[in-house]
């Protein structure tokens, strides 16, 4: 049996884990001299108190969603994927030459298109670590770090010396076409008759990323080939025993990760920017990191987990509107969340079982 | 209440952000009055911040840099009534918004021209950050006040890398210093954000001259800084706060005709400014001004007549 | 005559993990001088109670006397200090040390490493000489075979000047020649005056070998007795609680065609080592084939072939087609379609995956067949459907297709993995270990379904690694040795003895 | 390219790779012990800062330094309260100290300072200077010798010679001592430290502390001996080129020594694209050139130039009960 109840593992150890979290970080914003129940006021208005707060935390969220869901897959597979990062960069790049250099007749159509090259980007980003971890047993945890770096410097050159419009002064390509630009969240919404704000970024790319969510649900529950992830996830030589190729699935699994992270772009690269910046992802890829572990890899857990973060970004961008609190705390307050929602959270779960187990023993 | 929106490099990078910091406080203190002030943390904020401080009621809204183009084209319109200062931009087309460029290669020949008459060597240095077009573009007036002194001159340019970290890596910086120190440079300007802090640091330590960019940073290493290339990004945001509700909007480019480049002397570098320099560079000065002579800019053509990149 | 304090007296010892109790209240005394056995099936708590005596779990309850003094021993540290050694059930050295170094880990002289490496080389030759156990003190641990390793971990024990050794399942990996020796060192300690304690599941070592011998069950300690009081039908009682039929009834075979046939089978790990040298082997339908041989001489790399996750050259053909070998063809799924199907010998590492609930474990392996998927998805009712049909045939308890496999007691597991491939109706079944770790009782029920599968006609092709297994339930007995076949006989016509010599590689 | 320029190539190598070294060498310690650590880059930022902070509060460089490694090694106990005590997941705590070192460096130097997440700049005592060897001057006129010696052997903060002195010292205790014998064992397999007597925990906490040490003398060399003073992000991505030189270096000191001379050879010719020029005849992306340790390393990874073994047990907390 195990220890603890389900709904304990699930949704206590991680609410736990963060209000520890949270205390921690009002302590260190009582130490920089500022007043955090202020500051958690800002925050929740800023984030939650309006639908424009809320466009732009789903905006965020709509970003960690799928550097989340990209990083639970691979974890489903018992593959630790760090270079959401630079999966989402190549994304960005796949997005940009779809918007770029084909005339699209609707934005429908851009957003198929753009989503398929941002996925391809994506995969393709992947599947040198993924080749390398399947075939040769390279840690793909450095592998991956190590491509968030050479993805870095492929985009500014591609974009200093081949994307960048002639004269122009941004390292950055060029505006896309008005036709592939994506409805917002008050587009989409205004003809339900509910008003949202109209400045918000969030946007149609919302909706394709809990479609992601529900995709990937289904895609490891419910099929076959998330049965093969999972059970190589979970041990390698019961994969092998089954007739499950590891090579097969660290790809598959890779690449389906890879293109979810690529993904990413249509919502900051075509949704926000409309046109690819050099440094778009912002460390969205780290976040997503955060989100799975938060999320426990469950499609659902993950949605909870990139909005929480998406209030953290957004709350945290109020804060600096109107405090003089720098913005580094917010990096901060990440930093803190992972650290006991992701490393720490033994230090909750063992005497939280222990006291299931003193509580199952009395009752026997 | 107006508003300042620092870029991402935050309001006190030592030069660019910080000249507008400098700008605003110098009128916050003049009129006591306050102002509304965000240092970005993302892409996505820059418009975000736009609207949220165009929402408050703030007026005039100042903006730096060239990314906050693109965020401003598309909120600006939305908000007739606020007027906006978009510094380094001049491109736009929007009636509300006062653009103010400046003409980095013109400032940057004149520090150019005392680079290569403070030389013995008869070769002077670049060191750039993050290689970007606004970059080369310092790198390039450079290279064209350095030949103008000495046709044989050589201008060794390096950039210290492809991600936003070359603009905080002073280790980089030294080492690239002592790098073209190594190639014969005694004169290096450094246009590297935190990273120009290592390539000054090490040029004071090695003896030789450096020279500053944006704020006026002779005073780091007095003696061993010959100059710094001005750009004054702070009296346009000062300006800007002065007028008010009342600014004027429109493109603006500031050049040295209108002190909104130069290059900074003072007690720290007085000594290591001759006067025939002086007497050199501010004839030059007159000359562009008067429009007798035209230094090249890196984006006309993306390319540059002095420098290879 | 005043009475000897005895050499370890245990009283009241608890443990639990989590929500297992893997030891009840246990209370033990053993004298020195003597070997004193333990047995009890697997899961009934032995390797726990010497790990707590030897400092490596802490007790949640109990104390502990040594030579009548009451010892706390928190650490293995302690342990060593009052003079206990032990050799671990799974060997705990440092693979890609040499034996010196593993020998001095721990027990070094001193902060610096050469001057404790000498006085050791020293030491271990003395120690060597005097008990036999020659080892090379500079090879590397992972060059070693098993026995070796062994030996090594003796060693360990005797330079740390232990009178008290513990030895966890020794035999479990020793040829019966080795295995031999080994009670000859064990002797000869006895006689100097050490104190040993010797956990062994064979019945016939505890007869041979040991002065008294306890037997556990369940966490419990359930009895110690003089072995030369008891029997080993006795003793099988005290372990299990019930009288216990050590043979199985099955009528001769009637072997038919050849199902699988081996031929010229080499097989090469990933390290480079070849560890099957060329067999040739043949299982015909309705008969039972049995690997013999000591672990690690090739059996489960056969397995591994057969089952399609090893590569190998050769040829192998079932039912008179070829098998493919290290092409596409070469997984675990083409297999399946030929008519293989395969008892892994570790269901908890290969069979099962342990947080896959039961109905995804009955699925494993057979999730691509049409009856369990439709185009890209897994058909959840009708697997669930079957699992609990299936789990009612095979006797599951408790019978919830729901329940993750970890949450079942090993037999539950086995029973399920078994019900998985058996109820396919295979025309070659692998098993693997089919008892390991599975209690008496479910063990009867095991090999029937075995027989019965044979009964119908099928091939089965049987590893272990437990020799009155293999003589009660093969038809016909293949020696595995250093990766060759040693010998094939009728099992009706050979016994433990002439299997034993085979098994250490001796041809007759 | 003349001799000279050489020389001065080298003595560049030899700046860039020091802190390098010394974080590969921390690196090397921790992932001995089974303890895998990509937060070298948060511990070296953060001793940069304290370093750099309480040198500049203090005057002293030495005081800088007990607070450079203090701090790295807070985080280091933090690491292994993460992974040794609470056995969490290393590569996520890794993660966790990088962010928290980015943000908390920046937040605290502005609440102290007030410049933008800087410490002020470092004079005289408040930094390491150069040190000249005897006779430097003297023999720089012999020809080869002089120069070398004199360029490149002569003339680095102290903190390059106790880099360099920790290669042969890293190898001695790791290979001749009882601690050292201890510690590869307990990266390869615990249980064996454990049931020898030899307690895991503290192996393991001492090997994350070493660590911290080292990682504290590497940002204290950054931000007090090759610059003078604090900026933010200063280690810029030098934590993970070290953790590459790592793996590189297949986990072994010496190895670790050609590894980050290696790398900083790279990062030496990136500033000299001249040399390069010269050598090939080819003009190189410095974009390019900067990804080079990162691309090496993907190449060594595949195993093409020799396969990188990790210790056995590493990666994994050591859980005697389930
Ligand atoms: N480290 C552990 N963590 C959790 N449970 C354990 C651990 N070790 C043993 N157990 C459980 O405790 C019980 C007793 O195990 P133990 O290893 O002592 O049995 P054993 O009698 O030595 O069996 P075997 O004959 O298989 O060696 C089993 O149910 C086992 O699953
Ligand atoms: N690791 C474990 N985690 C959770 N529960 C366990 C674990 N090991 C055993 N159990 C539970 O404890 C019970 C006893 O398990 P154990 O393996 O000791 O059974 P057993 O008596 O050996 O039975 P069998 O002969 O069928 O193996 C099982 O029913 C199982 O539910
Ligand atoms: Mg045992
Ligand atoms: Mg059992």
């Amino acid at each position: 049996m195990d220890v603890m109840p389900k709904w304990a593992e699930v949704i206590l150890v991680p609410l736990i884990s963060l209000v520890l979290a949270a205390v921690l970080s009002a302590i260190v914003i009582l130490a920089i001299g500022e007043d955090p129940v202020e500051a958690v006021n800002l925050m929740v208005t800023g984030a939650l108190g309006s639908t424009y707060g809320w466009g732009y935390t789903l905006y965020y969220a709509t970003n960690f969603l799928f550097t989340g869901l990209a990083v639970s897959v691979a974890f489903h597979a018992g593959l630790f994927n760090i270079g959401g990062e630079g999966q989402a960069m190549l994304g960005g790049l796949g997005v940009a030459l779809a918007c770029l250099f084909i005339p699209w007749p609707h934005w429908t159509l851009a957003l198929l298109g753009a989503s398929v090259a941002a996925a391809l980007f994506g995969a393709a980003w992947a599947a040198i670590p993924a080749f390398l971890q399947a075939k040769r047993g390279s840690h793909i945890v450095i592998t991956t770090i190590m491509f968030n770096f050479i993805g870095a410097a492929v985009l500014n050159y591609v974009l200093v010396n081949l994307m960048r419009p002639p004269g122009s002064m941004d390292p950055a390509t060029a505006r896309f076409p008005e036709v592939t630009h994506l409805p917002t969240l008050h587009d989409i919404l205004l003809p339900l008759g509910i008003s949202f704000s109209r400045s918000a970024p969030a946007n149609v790319t919302f909706v394709i990323a809990l479609l992601a969510c529900v995709l990937v649900w289904f895609l490891l529950w419910r099929t076959w080939l998330g049965y093969e992830i999972r059970s190589y996830g979970k041990s390698e030589p019961g994969a092998k025993y089954a007739g499950i190729s590891p090579v097969v699935i660290t790809m598959i699994a890779m690449l389906i990760s890879g293109a979810l992270a690529g993904l990413m772009a249509i919502n900051n690269v075509m949704g926000e920017a409309e046109r690819l910046v050099l440094n778009a992802v912002e460390g969205a890829g780290f976040i997503g990191i955060a989100v799975a572990l938060m999320g426990r890899s469950h499609p659902f857990g993950v949605l909870l987990a990139a909005i929480l973060f998406g209030f953290l970004y957004q709350g945290g961008a109020e804060l600096a509107l109107w405090t003089s609190i720098p913005r580094e705390l917010i990096v901060v307050i990440q930093a803190l969340v992972i650290l006991f929602t992701g490393a720490l959270d033994n230090m909750v779960r063992m005497p939280l079982e222990r006291l299931f187990l003193m509580l199952r023993r009395r009752e026997a | 209440e107006p508003a300042v929106i620092f870029d991402l490099g935050g309001k006190f990078d030592k030069s660019f952000n910080e000249a507008a910091h400098n700008g605003a406080q110098r009128w916050a203190e003049e009129t006591g009055q306050t102002y509304r002030e965000i240092e970005l943390q993302s892409e996505a904020q820059r418009e975000q911040a736009l609207r949220r401080f165009a929402e408050a009621g703030a007026n005039p809204i100042i903006t730096m840099g060239f990314a906050m183009a693109d965020p401003l084209s598309t909120v600006a319109p939305d908000y007739p009534d606020t007027k906006f200062v978009a510094i380094d931009v001049t491109w736009l087309d929007a009636p509300n918004v006062r653009q103010i460029g400046f003409a980095e290669h013109e400032g940057s020949y004149l520090v150019g021209m005392m680079a290569g008459m403070a030389s013995e060597s008869g070769t002077v240095g670049f060191i750039g950050g993050m290689d970007i077009p606004l970059i080369r573009h310092f790198a390039c007036g450079y290279a064209q006040g350095v030949k103008a002194v000495d046709p044989e001159a050589t201008v060794v340019a390096n950039m210290t890398g492809t991600t936003p970290a070359a603009w905080n890596d002073p280790v980089k910086g030294s080492e690239l210093t002592k790098a073209q120190i190594s190639q014969g440079a005694d004169v290096i300007y450094a246009a590297a954000g935190g990273t120009g802090v290592g390539v000054l640091q090490t040029a004071a330590d090695e003896d030789i001259l450096s020279i500053g960019v944006d704020s006026n940073q002779n005073h780091l290493h007095p003696g061993k800084v010959l100059t710094s290339m001005l750009k004054r990004v702070d009296v346009a945001v000062y300006d800007a706060l002065k007028a008010g509700t009342d600014l004027e909007t429109g493109v603006f480019t500031f050049g040295l005709a209108e002190e909104g480049v130069g290059y900074a002397l003072d007690d720290n570098n007085a000594p290591l400014v001759s006067d025939e320099m002086k007497a050199a560079v501010d004839a030059a000065r007159e000359k562009i001004i008067a429009g007798d002579l035209e230094v090249a800019s890196y984006y006309a053509t993306d390319s540059c007549p002095a420098l290879d990149f | 005559m005043v009475e000897q304090a005895p050499a370890i007296e245990l009283k009241g010892i608890s443990k639990a993990f989590g929500p297992v109790q893997a030891n009840k209240n246990i209370s033990i005394r053993v004298m020195p001088g003597t070997i004193h056995g333990i047995i009890g099936e697997n899961g009934a708590g032995k390797s726990t109670l010497m790990s707590i005596l030897y400092g490596f779990y802490k007790a949640d309850a109990g104390e502990i006397f040594i030579s009548g003094k009451k010892t706390e021993i928190p650490d293995s540290q302690a342990a060593i200090a009052a003079g206990i050694g032990m050799v671990f059930q799974h060997f705990k050295l440092v693979e890609n040390f040499t034996v010196l170094e593993n020998i001095i880990l721990g027990a070094e002289d001193g902060g610096l490493l050469t001057p404790s490496l000498a006085k050791a080389r020293k030491t271990l030759l003395e120690l060597e000489h005097e008990y036999g156990l020659n080892v090379d003190p500079d090879a590397v641990i992972e060059e070693l075979g098993v026995g070796m390793q062994q030996r090594v971990e003796i060693l360990k024990a005797l330079y740390r000047q232990a009178d008290i050794l513990i030895l966890d399942e020794p035999t479990g990996v020793l040829t019966p020649a080795e295995a031999d020796q080994l009670f000859r060192i064990l002797d000869r300690l006895r006689q100097e005056g050490k104190t040993i304690i010797l956990i062994t599941h064979k019945l016939r070592e505890i007869m041979e070998a040991t002065d008294t011998v306890s037997v556990m069950r369940r966490g419990e300690m359930t009895a110690t007795v003089k072995t030369s009081d008891t029997s080993p039908a006795e003793l099988a009682e005290l372990m299990v609680g019930r009288k216990v039929l050590l043979r199985v009834d099955k009528t001769p075979a009637q072997p038919g065609d050849v199902v699988l046939d081996i031929k010229g089978l080499r097989v090469v790990d990933d390290k480079g080592v070849e560890r099957i040298k060329g067999i040739d082997l043949q299982v015909r339908a309705g008969e039972i084939v049995g690997i013999a041989g000591v672990a690690g001489n090739g059996q489960s790399e056969l397995l591994e072939v057969l089952g399609g996750y090893a590569e190998a050259t050769g040829e192998i053909r079932v039912n008179g087609q070829p098998l493919d070998l290290s092409g596409r063809y070469a997984d675990g799924r083409s297999r399946r379609a030929r008519g293989i199907a395969h008892v892994p010998e570790d269901r908890q590492r290969e069979g099962l995956i342990m947080d896959f609930s039961a109905w995804e474990n009955t699925a494993f392996g057979y999730h691509r067949d049409p009856g369990y998927q439709s185009g890209v998805l897994l058909n959840n009712a009708a697997i669930r459907a079957d699992t609990e049909a299936k789990m009612g045939r095979f006797d599951v308890r408790p019978p919830n297709p729901a329940l993750a496999a970890k949450n079942f007691s090993g037999g539950n597991q086995q029973k399920i993995v078994l019900a998985r491939e058996i109820e396919r109706n295979p025309d070659l079944l692998l098993v693997g270990q089919p008892t390991r770790g599975v209690d008496i009782g479910a063990i009867e029920f095991i090999h029937q379904q075995i027989v019965a599968l044979r009964d119908k006609g099928k091939a089965v092709l049987l590893v272990s690694v437990e020799l009155e297994e293999i003589l009660a339930l093969a038809d016909r007995v293949a020696v595995m040795f250093d990766g060759h076949i040693m010998g094939e006989r009728l099992s009706a016509e050979t016994d433990e003895k002439e299997l034993g010599l085979l098994m250490a590689g001796v041809s007759a | 390219m003349d001799f000279l320029t050489f020389v001065q190539l080298l003595d560049s190598t030899v700046r860039l790779a020091t802190p390098l070294l010394l974080a590969c060498l921390a690196g090397l310690f921790s992932e001995r012990a089974g303890i895998f650590d990509i937060g070298l880059e948060g511990k070296m930022l953060a001793a940069a800062f304290f370093s750099a902070a309480i040198a500049a509060l203090s005057g002293s460089v030495w005081l800088g330094l007990l607070a450079g490694i203090a701090s790295s090694m807070v985080f280091s106990l933090l690491h292994g309260v993460a992974s040794i005590t609470f056995r969490g997941n290393q590569l996520i705590s890794g993660v966790a100290i990088n962010f928290l070192a980015a943000g908390l460096t920046v937040l605290i130097a502005q609440d102290w300072f007030s410049q933008g997440g800087r410490t002020p700049s470092l004079m005289g005592g408040a930094r390491f200077e150069p040190i000249t060897l005897p006779f430097a001057e003297s023999l720089g006129a012999i020809p080869i010798f002089g120069p070398i010696y004199r360029e490149l052997i002569s003339g680095h903060s102290i903190l390059v010679y106790v880099a360099f002195a920790m290669v042969p010292l890293t190898w001695w205790i790791l290979f001749r001592t009882r601690f050292g014998l201890r510690l590869r064992a307990v990266g390869e397999n615990p249980a064996a430290v454990d049931t020898a007597g030899v307690s895991v925990v503290g192996l393991r906490y001492a090997a994350v502390i070493i660590c911290g040490v080292l990682c504290g003398l590497a940002g204290a060399y950054l931000s007090t001996a090759l610059q003078a003073g604090f900026v933010k992000d200063m280690s810029a991505g030098r934590g993970f080129i070290a953790l590459a030189a790592l793996i590189f270096a297949k986990w072994r000191p010496w190895y670790a020594l050609y590894a980050t001379l290696l790398f900083g050879l790279f990062g030496a010719l990136e500033t000299r694209p001249d040399v390069i020029e010269a050598l090939f005849g080819i003009r190189v992306q410095g974009a390019l050139l900067g990804a080079l340790p990162y691309v090496m390393t993907v190449i060594i990874l595949a195993g093409f130039v020799g396969k990188a073994i990790p210790p056995r047990a590493g990666g994994e907390p050591y859980v005697k009960e389930r």
